[in-house]
């Protein structure tokens, strides 16, 4: 059955000291210097869920909500993943704390989201804060986490700079980014409608609109050999984008570029339809998800896009997780509830391996860290910008007349990992320099 | 409304003292017209008024007496006409910068700061007066400033409300409220000191008290001042010179007592009932 | 029992007490003014009648065709049958002439009367008898009121009053700013206008001109009334006239 | 004489209770009354602030139950300087801005541009913030203040948002748009002390991180500095404009060119407030230029109390805490019981500040601090006569 | 593609965008001049449009908020998009008039500042009274498809020059036009429009005819609510639906009254469709390239808005059709 993590070599060295505490209930506070919120006072370890409970992605924050209660659920009593596929973990909480958790709104906004994790951090004393939706959010964490030396494991952001120029050491993300998109989606896109085309993007303007449009210009340029014709701006938060799109069926271009998301996203890609569009281009949307499939209904009829983790994944612990959370919740869980679960449980089975809160350790033990058990393939959290090397799915949306309940989208393709990415002195790493961990 | 009835040939027998002859005239305006729209409120009217003169304008409702001292203290732009305040023009200019020059305005309503006390509103004219129409002084406090204190306690004794310094003026009876009106204008020390109405309002023993007051100023500050009040007594009771408004223009210009013994003026203000 | 009868009224304007126990009362059909010098209180005294705040009743009575409407509000005295021709005339400047004179029909007009049914002694006047009565005004039907030169805008504060269904029609100093030939037409309307049968309420402060038409007369000062009479006896009331209409 | 009215709102008149003898002495007399009330004020100030974080976020009992945080404290006090600007121009002198963002988050982004780009020195951050802010103040101001009421109010929200969306897209090379000005990383102070590490020893224990000490000696002179001002010419003139701006005019003030400063004045405190804002977050959210944050300072100065010194702050601090801590409370029991009164309580703040705001203009429009001084008046009454 | 075409496209759009602020300007013009009412609630109404609009209009599945927690996350009457057009208005009427009567009317003798505040509160309360029970989340307004089952509403539609163009929004250009129009005729033409002309000017003459000017005050409320309501419901599809949108709208639909000059219903028309030009036409403009620099003129749109406001109120502070201010 699934095999946990296999500890490469970064951590092995210094890691001495933390075995040694783990007997000790203090979590080691003679060997290690206070750091952050270590060590931890009392017998209970608190997580921060800093997630949008309101604002535009609030729909894929309370799904994430109830992914990160089942994390913690499952990792004080046992159940899910962590009885199948975390070898690391107990089942009886972490190491000899119970977990518990604040959670926050961050409203989908940066300054809300920092109030809110600056107050799990000073006041709940959280040790170890996720949460994420919008890229600008997840980045100003990161940087509040960075600062206060609390782990942020990030969970829904696609920016290539959470991980590039945004980097942090504290800061540590399984889902894959809009370079990778790029990557899978280019050669598909150029094998089903050809060469020599030009393409029109509109781009949400902010951090992850910004590296989308950036890298899906690379990508359909380079590999698919396509010409961009224009690239146009459209402010975070527009929802009627006709000017917009006018402009775009102006330019004369074969295939129009959407990097909008959620509901933003069904809605261009809506009007876009409505306006006609799709009867003289193409339509892409790089990256899906499923509430905005939903709303947009029969307009995603054949346009290709990526998402991050679908229940219609079938290997053993995404159908695990559906079942878990099915359990639970009575509901079929979207990619982001994935992503938050898998996290939240990455981390404990780190500080697990650790055997220490101290956050420079549990940081060794993550970096570099090898594994399979989380639905998507083999992957590694690469020590260099902290980014998941991974696979990324591809889909083509479904004619309203196919769609049911939790499909809306066909699996086209899961782009091996092999295929994708980037090393450490190219891309978006090239420019990330992680800072200290103590 | 254009009607040629009785205008024209009064005003310019009345004499017009020429200008810059040795001591100029404190004020004067020259073809001082202000039209609303179509109406004409005031109509071309040439006034003089001599240093240490007490001068009344008298005349019907809407004969354009407030609109008159409106445009001298620019309130209001002159459609057409100079105004002339020691020799230099204040068309133009804006309504503080001419009581910077001397020129202080009593109301016709009492316009006062309702919310402040008795002593803070004087001391605001005080201020006014003593630190000019702005200052960079907002470091300062205000205590240290001994000569506007000086100047506010010498208006509140003044006009006689000194015991009520610390009320807040809005609590103050409305005759009391007048006499405050009448002290702000006063604090500036204006060398002209117009007044519109200052007695409306005022039962008679009040109306006693402000024209006393109005007349101890006049003996103590030598104040030079253009009153517009409607109750006769006090008209010819403390002018020097009665100008008459009708319709906006001059009708007649003289002493109280060839005021009083012109046709004119009976025809169109004190409503033709014989003497 | 009079029109109009004011019994003990006190009105204040927030803490001024204007009118001191002011009692009068006007017959059916006469003329009668209501004399005094600026600021006596006339004004007052016909808006504490017309229902118009400020100021406020505070103690009195006002009883018009022997129903109490102290305190009833402004439209609806209006709309009982007193009409007010206010001070400065307060046309509408921004309409045009047959648009203020139609707008004193909106409430008579049946199916404009906002819910409520009226009766009336007399009539208003139509639109083309109150243009007869005012061909200044006939000619200028289309202008904007505001652009009237002031005995115009005069004319049509009148004419507009009096397209009202009117019993008692007040009159706040109607002659004000108006050049004296116009003066004489409006005097004819209101003899004319009095002859059809509604009463006036006449205020001035040109004692000479209001006592040519009115037939009884009273004298306001500092808010309370100081003289009642016949039109003679105040002309021939040197004293009265001297001390309270400053002539 | 001293030990009463230290809160700055109409003090000049209470001194002069001995009568109406005036003198050189008694100007002298009443001018070090003056100077030992404003020792008194600043006094007061300092000690509130030097035991509120302590009490808020580290005592024992008082601090379990308001679940405070360092943090907060500061940005507290932060908000508080912001307030007291603002209430200089709404409370004293009468002119409703909705474009007060423009300070606040001009400043921000300044002071935060030049911590990457020139020095992360904490003081050169705030004064080049607040610089600006003036600056800009003086600009908008100039533009805004050409018309009065609701277009004023109307104008300075255009202006705002106009810096807003220049910010948003124009500018974005400089201000990083949409996804906030990050990269911050704010210097020692005097070189030396590091804004995040504790104070050592007591000051560790009351006040905790030099971050705080760094705020608090500016909220600190903020009160004095307004303190000083409303009891200057300008805090007369400003009431003055308020009441009665046609009178001020016309007793020979350039009322325009005081409601500019006055303006100005504001503008200044929201620009310290702002730099500090950075300093103290290391990174300046866009939204930090948006109306509704205009719209917050709105409603922190008039829950808090307008027209007084210590209202606006007040209203500031109830206001984060209610958007801060009572947003994360889950369940509101009955006090000392088990008694569930509300569900998720926490969701419904917004909706509680909205509905505290509205109820306090309709009927309480001088606030929370003016209730609260009501009350001490009232009491002072019963137990100590009517001794004026 | 033409010029030619291209400027078509650009002032179409221009005109459906400026429409919706229009529905939104007229109201709070007329609300303005004639109540002298400041009402930043505006946008709250067409909040409450919108969610009437999507309700009435749709079968709508809430996914978060209060009313989902208690068991009613099927929402909506699905009685197609006409009936919403119909009802819309009037129950935002009869908000309007619940407005008028309740918050504006002890509010009319109170300072402006008191005014603004008191409704930007009341602003605030309804926005978080829709994020409690509905959630949130952005709710899909899906856009009708046909009218009546045979008038096609949606999809695109050839037009000479232009090419093709959204149906909707066409509708909603000829929506707007009606409706402003109707509003136009009321007020310009008609008793109740003569009542409340006069009472702009000097309500207690009116009063003092003998007419009860409250009422003409109600409706004119309630008619400046109910055209909120409908660019709430024609606005809807065109937008997501969520509580911040009523807030989102206010500051525009401000700046076209401001613009226009207040109290005209034509300067609304002009102020609206400003705003709704300059925005289309930035977006719509080519980018300039001089020597190496390029000039994009999208990023401008939002900030071209307001620059244009500015300059017009410095210009001309009483706005383009507004009437000067009466001296003192
Ligand atoms: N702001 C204004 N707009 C239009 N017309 C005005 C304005 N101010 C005054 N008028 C008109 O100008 C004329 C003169 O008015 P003014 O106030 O000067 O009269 P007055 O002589 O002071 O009268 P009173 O004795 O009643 O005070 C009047 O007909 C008045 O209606
Ligand atoms: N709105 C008001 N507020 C306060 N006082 C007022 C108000 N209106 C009038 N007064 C005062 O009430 C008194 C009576 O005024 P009123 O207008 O009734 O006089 P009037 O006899 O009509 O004079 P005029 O001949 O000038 O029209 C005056 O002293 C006046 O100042
Ligand atoms: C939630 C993400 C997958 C997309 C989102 N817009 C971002 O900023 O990253
Ligand atoms: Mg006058
Ligand atoms: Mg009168």
């Amino acid at each position: 059955s699934g095999n946990g993590g296999e500890q490469t070599d970064g951590g092995g060295g210094d890691q001495t000291g933390g075995g040694d505490t783990d007997s000790g209930g203090d979590g080691g506070s003679e060997d290690y210097p206070a750091l952050g919120n270590y060590p931890i006072e009392g017998d209970t370890a608190i997580f921060g869920f800093n997630v949008p409970q309101s604002g535009p992605y609030a729909s894929e924050g309370q799904d994430e909500l109830r992914a990160y209660e089942l994390a913690v659920k499952h990792l004080n009593e046992g159940g899910g993943w962590v009885d199948s596929q975390f070898d690391d973990l107990s089942g009886d909480g972490v190491l000899d704390y119970t977990i518990d958790y604040v959670d926050g709104d961050t409203a989908t906004d940066a300054d809300t989201a920092r109030q809110s994790a600056s107050r799990m951090i000073q006041r709940d004393n959280a040790i170890m804060v996720s949460g994420g939706s919008s890229s600008a959010v997840a980045i100003a964490v990161q940087g509040l986490c960075q600062n206060e030396n609390v782990l942020f494991m990030a969970c829904l952001t696609h920016s290539n700079d959470t991980t590039g120029k945004d980097c942090a050491r504290y800061g540590f993300r399984e889902m894959f980014n809009a370079y990778m998109t790029g990557q899978a989606l280019a050669p598909v896109v150029a094998e089903e409608y050809g060469e020599d085309l030009t393409f029109y993007q509109l781009y949400a303007d902010y951090s992850w609109g910004q590296t989308q449009q950036a890298s899906m210009e690379k990508f359909m340029t380079e590999v698919a050999g396509w010409e961009q014709a224009n690239s146009v701006a459209t402010p975070l938060g527009t929802s009627d984008y006709q000017s917009y799109l006018s402009e775009a069926a102006n330019s004369g271009a074969d295939v129009l570029i959407l990097n909008h998301y959620g509901l933003d996203g069904a809605n261009s890609v809506q009007q876009a339809v409505d306006a006609g569009i799709d009867e003289d281009m193409e339509i892409l949307v790089p990256l899906y998800n499923r509430p905005m499939a939903e709303a947009a209904g029969g307009a995603i009829e054949g346009i290709y896009g990526t998402v991050a983790w679908d229940s219609q994944i079938d290997n053993e612990p995404s159908n695990q997780f559906t079942q878990a959370f099915q359990d639970e919740y009575d509901r079929v869980p979207s990619g982001p509830a994935q992503l938050a679960y898998a996290q939240t449980l990455q981390y404990a089975a780190a500080v697990e391996r650790a055997g220490t809160f101290y956050p420079p350790e549990v940081i060794k033990q993550l970096e570099d860290y090898e594994y399979d058990n989380i639905g998507m393939g083999a992957e590694t959290m690469r020590a260099c910008d902290h980014q998941a090397q991974r696979d990324v799915p591809v889909v083509q949306g479904l004619p309203e007349s196919e769609q049911e309940s939790g499909r809306y989208f066909d699996i086209i393709n899961i782009t091996s990992r092999e295929e994708l990415g980037y090393a450490c002195d190219e891309g978006p790493a090239a420019e990330c320099e992680l800072g200290p961990a103590e | 409304m254009s009607s040629d009835a009785g205008d024209g040939s009064d005003r310019e027998s009345t004499p017009t003292p020429t200008p810059d002859a040795g001591s100029e005239p404190l004020l004067q305006t020259h073809g001082l017209t202000k039209e609303f729209g179509g109406l004409v409120a005031t109509d071309d009217v040439d006034l003089t008024v001599e240093r240490g003169e007490r001068v009344s304008i008298i005349g019907p409702n809407g004969a354009g007496k407030s609109t008159l001292i409106n445009l001298i203290t620019r309130r209001l732009d002159p459609t057409e006409g100079d105004i002339r305040f020691k020799g230099e023009s204040i068309v133009g200019m804006e309504p503080h910068e001419v009581v910077q020059r001397g020129v202080s305005k009593s109301f016709q309503t009492a316009s006062i700061f309702p919310d402040l006390t008795v002593r803070e509103n004087a001391e605001i004219a005080a201020l006014a007066a003593e630190q000019g129409d702005f200052g960079f002084n907002f470091f300062t406090h205000r205590n240290k400033l001994t000569d506007v204190h000086e100047r506010t306690e010498n208006t509140l004794d003044a006009v006689g409300l000194l015991n009520q310094a610390h009320t807040d003026a809005e609590d103050l009876p409305y005759g009391d409220k007048r006499r405050l009106e009448i002290g702000i204008a006063l604090a500036a020390e204006p060398d002209l000191l117009l007044m519109d109405e200052p007695t409306a309002g005022m039962s008679p023993e009040e109306t006693k008290a402000t024209v006393d007051l109005i007349e101890e100023v006049k003996e103590e500050l030598g104040l030079t001042f253009v009153l517009v009040e409607h109750d006769m007594e006090i008209v010819f009771s403390i002018s020097d010179r009665i100008v008459v408004l009708n319709r906006g223009q001059v009708i007649a210009e003289g002493t109280p007592e060839e005021i009083r013994g012109n046709p004119d003026v009976q025809e169109a203000y004190l409503g033709g009932v014989e003497l | 029992m009079s029109l109009l009868e004011l019994s003990n009224v006190d009105s204040y304007y927030g803490e001024s007490h204007i009118l001191r126990d002011v009692t009068m009362n006007v017959e059916e059909g006469e003329i009668c003014a209501l004399l005094g010098r600026n600021g006596a209180g006339k004004t007052t005294t016909l808006r504490s009648i017309a229902g118009a705040t400020p100021p406020e009743v505070r103690d009195g009575t006002v009883s018009f065709k022997g129903r109490d409407i102290t305190g009833t509000p402004a439209e609806d005295v209006s709309a009982g049958g007193i009409s007010l021709v206010p001070e400065e005339r307060r046309i509408f400047p921004n309409l045009t002439v047959a648009e203020n004179l139609h707008l004193a029909e909106v409430v008579r007009n049946k199916s404009n009367t906002w819910g409520r049914s009226l009766s009336f002694d007399r009539e208003g006047m139509s639109t083309e008898e109150v243009y007869a009565q005012f061909p200044r005004l006939d000619e200028r039907r289309g202008q904007k009121a505001g652009t009237l030169s002031g005995g115009e805008q005069q004319m049509l504060a009148i004419a507009r009053a009096l397209k009202q269904n009117t019993d008692l029609l007040l009159l706040d100093e109607p002659y004000e700013g108006l050049a004296p030939k116009i003066i004489e037409d409006v005097e004819d309307a209101v003899e004319r206008i009095s002859d059809d049968g509604t009463t006036i309420l006449l205020v001035e402060q040109n004692a000479a001109a209001a006592i040519k038409l009115a037939d009884r007369a009273y004298v306001i000062d500092q808010g309370g009334i100081v003289f009642d009479g016949t039109a003679e006896e105040l002309r021939d009331d040197e004293e009265t006239r001297e001390r309270y209409l400053g002539v | 004489m001293s030990d009463r009215n230290t809160t700055g709102e109409g003090s000049a008149n209470a001194t002069s209770d001995g009568g109406a003898v005036i003198s050189d002495g008694s100007l002298v007399a009443r001018w070090e009354a003056i100077r030992e009330r404003e020792v008194t004020v600043v006094g007061l100030t300092v000690i509130a602030v030097a035991l509120f974080p302590w009490l808020f976020s580290r005592a024992p009992v008082v601090s379990d139950l308001l679940l405070g945080y360092q943090s907060l404290a500061t940005l507290m006090l932060i908000w508080g300087i912001f307030a007291v600007g603002f209430d200089l121009l709404l409370g004293y002198t009468g002119l409703l801005s909705f474009g007060h963002a423009a300070f606040w988050g001009g400043a921000a982004y300044v002071a935060g541009i030049v911590a990457n780009n020139v020095s992360a020195d904490p003081i050169v951050m705030v004064v080049s913030g607040t610089v600006f802010a003036i600056l800009l103040a003086w600009v908008l101001g100039f533009l805004s203040l050409r018309r009065g009421g609701i277009y004023f109010s109307i104008l300075t929200l255009a202006f705002g948002q106009m810096l807003y969306y220049m910010s948003a897209a124009p500018l974005a090379f400089l201000t990083g748009g949409e996804n906030g000005l990050t990269g911050i990383s704010v210097g020692a102070l005097f070189g030396q002390f590091h804004l995040e590490s504790e104070l050592p020893s007591v000051a560790g224990t009351l006040l905790g991180n030099w971050m705080y000490l760094f705020v608090a000696v500016f909220a600190v002179l903020a009160v004095a500095a307004a303190y000083r001002i409303l009891n200057s010419p300008y805090g007369m003139v400003f009431r003055a404009i308020r009441e009665n701006e046609q009178r001020a005019e016309f007793v020979g003030l350039n009322v325009w060119r005081y409601k500019l400063m006055a303006f100005i004045i504001s503008g200044a405190f929201a620009g310290v407030a702002g730099s500090l804002f950075t300093i103290h977050g290391s990174y300046v959210p866009l939204q930090s230029l948006y109306w509704t944050e205009s719209g917050e300072i709105v409603i922190m100065t008039v829950l808090g109390g307008t027209a007084s010194l210590f209202g606006p702050i007040a209203g500031a601090g109830l206001y984060l805490y209610v958007e801060n801590i009572v947003s994360g409370v889950q369940t509101l029991y009955l006090p000392f019981t088990q008694v569930v009164l509300v569900q998720d309580f926490g969701t419904y703040w917004h909706l509680l500040l909205g509905l505290v705001f509205v109820v306090v203009i309709w009927v309480a429009p001088s606030g929370i601090w003016g209730g609260v001084s009501d009350l001490r008046s009232s009491v002072r009454n019963l137990v100590g006569g009517d001794r004026r | 593609m033409s010029v030619v075409s291209q400027l078509a496209t650009i002032l179409l759009n221009g005109l459906q965008q400026g429409a919706i602020y229009v529905l939104l300007a007229v109201g709070l013009s007329i609300i303005l001049g004639t109540l002298k009412f400041v009402n930043f609630a505006h946008g709250a109404l067409y909040l409450i449009g919108t969610y009437a609009g999507l309700f009435i209009a749709l079968d709508i599945t809430l996914s978060s908020g209060k009313l989902q927690e208690w068991g009613y996350a099927d929402f909506g009457l699905g009685w197609g998009f006409l009936a919403a057009l119909v009802l819309v208005p009037l129950f935002v009427f009869a908000i309007g008039l619940l407005m008028e009567r309740f918050l504006a009317r002890p509010f009319y003798d109170r300072p402006d500042t008191d005014q603004i505040l008191v409704t930007f509160g009341l602003a605030i309360v309804v926005q978080e009274l829709f994020r409690i029970l509905f959630g949130s989340n952005s709710l899909p307004f899906n856009q009708p498809e046909y009218i009546l089952s045979v008038i096609p509403v949606s999809g695109p539609m050839q037009l000479p020059i232009v090419g093709n163009f959204p149906r909707w929004r066409l509708w909603v250009i000829g929506i707007t036009a009606v409706l402003v129009g109707i509003v136009y005729l009321l007020v310009e033409h008609t008793d109740f429009g003569l009542v409340v002309r006069a009472g702009t000017r000097d309500a207690e003459m009116v009063r003092l005819l003998g007419i009860k000017i409250s009422r003409p005050y109600l409706v004119v409320f309630g008619i400046g609510a109910a055209l909120a309501g409908v660019a709430g419901v024609v606005g809807g599809p065109l937008n997501v639906v969520n509580p911040t949108v009523g807030m989102n709208i206010l500051v525009p639909a401000f700046l076209t009254v401001v613009i226009g000059g207040v109290g005209t219903i034509a300067g609304a028309v002009v102020g609206g469709l400003i705003i709704g030009l300059v925005q289309a036409t930035l977006i719509g403009l080519p980018s300039v390239t001089i020597a190496s620099f390029t000039l994009n003129f999208s990023p401008w749109s939002q900030v071209g808005l307001y620059a244009i406001a500015a300059i017009i109120l410095l210009v001309r502070p009483q706005g383009i059709l507004g009437d000067e201010e009466v001296a003192p």
